[in-house]
């Protein structure tokens, strides 16, 4: 297995079980690491030590598993802040990104948005950050506009500039997308998008797993990942938010935990980040999310990326040779993150995904939850190959092989 | 089974020219439905003609091979049948006409929309409720 | 180690690793089950074997991986309808109990509760079962009325009567205190507020842990739990509700997975029950949940159940040695379940459990999420000790010198 | 270090006989807190004094002994003092009071709830802000 030189894909890749087994008698070649990503063993370990060594409810418990449970609970809680560059007290433990920017909808929107208001999405995000919106306005008589991407796949600043001058109260973007690859330049987006007044919720579910993000240096208002796109657990993610905006904001669910003292007729809130945290949380996930995150800075987020470059370079270069393949996106592998959405020829993107399943090739077929973006490339569904940095050159190279063995089946 | 046997021939040919493609200009039943899995759609329009005969069959729609075949084959077998005929067709009917795949869950129900479509059509049109015995995603 | 003869508690032991461990150099004897139960072997094993070998997104993917996923998850949907006698496609994954209410909450309640509509809980609620409707009725203008207990711990049947003479909206109700352990008579207070036109919600969360629960004779229309206190992983739970109800509900969080199709302007909703699983669902904690269902089974509920009260009996003979010692909630053994609260002397509760903890005891100690309860019981805390089907006799013993050496410290 | 240790006869005695237990009639700061973790309460009032000292102070609340004694000790320690004496206060403080007994983190948080409770209050009256460094549960 070649070496991309920014890391060592042979050691790497010894680190994921999954990775050791075979789909059909084949090697199994995962590109779908854009729906979810797998898992190293460090991970998986941390789940199994927690619950065979310190498994209890955390933070209201007095005896040693609960504090045990606590201190790591909040260790990886101050793990994920530091690995984005928030600050204490602003993550948020959700299930994931669509939790996140619902919990935005549901405790600063119902309070904040009134008849009238406009809200702005753009036609690259995922379904996660425009049905929140769409709910919001409906329930609030607020109107949802879309900013337009330009042919080359970025954000239409111009269409930008007009939307942020009808006053928005909220500017809805995502950080990276997950069909065109795009990475927008976040900082400036939302300087714009708060010179005009507006809030910024930025989706960084495509980001945070594939390069470094310094939230200190990116001045968002509320920003949304998941862990299990970034080699960590399913059921867990985070959801930064300014502190102030936090505390003015309402609670989201209701319960335990999250309250300070219940009378009759009304309660007290527990402090943030606590308030948004109702019920007991997903402790072991949690602590799952804190070990991907050593995993992750263990290698470096900018070797993962410089890695993700190379791979994505190659895989165009390769694909390139394919006759009737087209690529989705920009041009520029420094401006889009580690994946490529196609389409090649008349093979329908699930036809194309069965004939690769039959090789060990995992890719994912369909609308990829962005149907307003998939109207935009006027086109049903695309392939999608995604990568992290357990893929290597071969993986490319089945992939094309597939590819071509589909081109055969179908007489492309 | 591997998928060069899935997407035999006759598939491709029903998927690049499908039979009783488009729409009618007069009908009596109108049916559509989408995959949530995929997006796949396809919408089946019915002119019902003397003895609650199916006198006209059109489909219309976009997805995959498997999904855009299996609605067209199935408008082909339909065409001239009495509407309690629709009643009858089960999803072994469905396969066979495809020439029994081996299909994983995911891509039965891409095998089934037209089905699921046409006897939703049929269903109301007779009165009576369809019940998708394995709904959503 | 003592059988109970209801099931050999040496062989289950031997399946949860955790409690082969010391604390504070003392054997760890665990009556915190109330709160989150510790998981077997096989529970554990489910988790590391979907990370290892068929971690994939579920119901969007076309590979084996994702087929494979997709089934596993849905078996357990299965399995845990079967559980609890409910019907297919009534089953909503969510992150527990917590999420369970607030998902009727805003799902439902937010779409039929009016202005002047009266809301009715009970006094032994959880908060879980408290807050949602505290919100709800102050997003809605409605009227929030509490169910009083009796002196012996048990639902107030004349003042429920009472009560639901005024025409509530809606009755949520606890199947099993986690305070008191009263057992309600769900069938009964059910069918009591449907006859007076009200919805009824019901917390299973102290209830499908510790006894056989068969929905399909207790007519109620919303039911929920939480899986870390059955023996599965922390972050999964589930909603049951009637059939109708949810096709009739609005959606809960919105994003991928709910939606059928999403247009500029408006979405539409996939089938029940996956309109109300927005995002990438918990797959793995979901496939654990399965797991910790299938060892119940394994063991049978009837057994859990009648080891519970073995121990219980057991617990309150040995208390009831100790001076100064009082127990809450009814007297009989058969009409609660297996946890005790209790208070002794002067001691406060915390200072009790971090004695208890020196002995390697981990019991509760605190307002158990029930504020409104304790202000019944005219306490601000109480302790609490908690089995499941792996406590011992032992354990009770050690519970009861520990409390001893309470009393000598503070010389009661 | 065991929890005999902790619960010396000095803490029971302030658990069982609390100095300054009460409230006063007449006060410039009043401040209250709860312990979410455990709803442990805490109410203390100040009656400031010449040359901005603490005259009279007075708590009351309910709890385990830790926070009930540690409430306690401070309001001793407390009374006639200048305010700005509070700015200075350390958990280490505290914990010296109590005989520096070994805690784990959420009894730490009984132990301190006087010392937040004192602060918050004293800090407003001085037109300033005490942040606690550690909220929440
Ligand atoms: C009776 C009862 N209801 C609800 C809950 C809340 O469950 P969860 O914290 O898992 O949401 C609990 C446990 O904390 C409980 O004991
Ligand atoms: C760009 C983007 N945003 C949001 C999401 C939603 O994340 P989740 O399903 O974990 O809530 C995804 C992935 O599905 C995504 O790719």
């Amino acid at each position: 297995m070649l070496k991309t030189e920014a890391v060592d894909v042979e050691r790497i890749r010894r680190d994921f079980p999954i990775l050791k087994r075979t789909v059909h008698g084949k090697r199994l070649v995962y590109l779908d690491n854009a729906a979810t990503t797998q898992k190293p063993q460090a991970v998986i370990d941390s789940l199994v030590d927690y619950y065979s060594r310190y498994n209890s409810n955390v933070h209201r418990s007095v005896h040693t598993l609960g504090e045990e449970a606590t201190a790591a609970y909040e260790g990886a809680r101050g793990k994920v802040t530091r690995f984005v560059g928030a600050r204490a007290n602003e993550t948020v433990f959700v299930r994931g990104t669509t939790e996140a920017t619902n919990l935005v909808r549901f405790a600063w929107g119902e309070k904040q948005v009134k008849k009238g208001d406009l809200l702005l999405a753009t036609r690259m995000e995922h379904h996660s950050n425009i049905v929140p919106w769409q709910l919001l306005a409906k329930s609030k008589g607020a109107t949802l506009k879309f900013v337009g991407i330009t042919p080359d796949g970025n954000l239409d600043m111009e269409e930008l500039d007009r939307l942020l001058g009808e006053s928005p109260k909220l500017l809805a973007f995502t950080h990276c997308s997950n069909v065109l690859g795009t990475i927008n330049d976040v900082a400036n987006v939302s300087r714009k998008a708060h010179k005009a007044g507006a809030t910024t919720v930025v989706d960084g579910a495509q980001s945070v797993p594939h390069f470094p993000v310094d939230l200190s240096a990116l001045d968002v208002d509320f920003y949304a990942f998941s862990g299990h796109k970034m080699l960590g657990p399913t059921g867990i993610g985070a959801l930064i938010g300014r502190k102030a905006l936090l505390e003015d904001m309402d609670p989201y669910e209701g319960g335990g935990e999250m309250i300070r003292e219940v009378f009759d007729d009304h309660s007290t809130w527990n402090d943030v980040p606590y308030k948004f945290e109702a019920g007991t949380v997903n402790i072991a996930d949690a602590i799952g999310l804190g070990a991907a995150v050593d995993y992750l800075t263990s290698i470096g987020m900018d070797k993962v990326r410089e890695h993700e470059i190379r791979l994505l370079d190659y895989a165009r270069e390769t694909l390139s040779k394919v006759k009737g393949l087209h690529v989705y996106g920009p041009e520029d592998s420094k401006e889009r993150s580690g994946l490529i959405a196609f389409n090649y020829a008349d093979v329908h993107p699930h036809d194309l995904a069965t004939i690769l399943d039959e090789e060990g090739i995992a890719i994912r077929s369909g609308h990829h939850c962005a149907q307003p973006l998939m109207r935009c490339l006027n086109v049903s569904a695309t392939s999608r190959a995604s990568f992290h940095v357990y893929n290597s050159y071969d993986d490319i190279d089945a992939l094309k092989q597939g590819i071509m063995k589909a081109g055969a089946i179908f007489k492309v | 089974m591997s998928s060069a046997d899935i997407y035999r021939e006759l598939i491709l040919d029903y998927y690049r020219n499908p039979r009783n493609f488009g729409k009618l200009e007069k009908f009596d039943i109108s049916a559509h439905d989408t995959n949530p899995l995929c997006g796949d759609e396809i919408e089946m329009q019915i002119r019902v003609g003397e003895n609650s005969k199916i006198e006209e069959i059109k489909f219309s729609g976009r997805g995959c091979a498997i999904s855009q075949a299996s609605a067209s084959m199935l408008t082909e077998l339909a065409k001239g049948k009495p509407l309690e005929w629709v009643k009858l067709v089960a999803k072994e009917d469905v396969f066979k006409m495809l020439g029994d795949p081996e299909l994983g869950p995911s891509r039965v129900k891409c095998a089934l929309l037209g089905m699921k479509v046409l006897k939703t059509g049929v269903y109301g049109y007779l009165g009576a409720h369809y019940e998708d015995p394995e709904p959503g995603t």
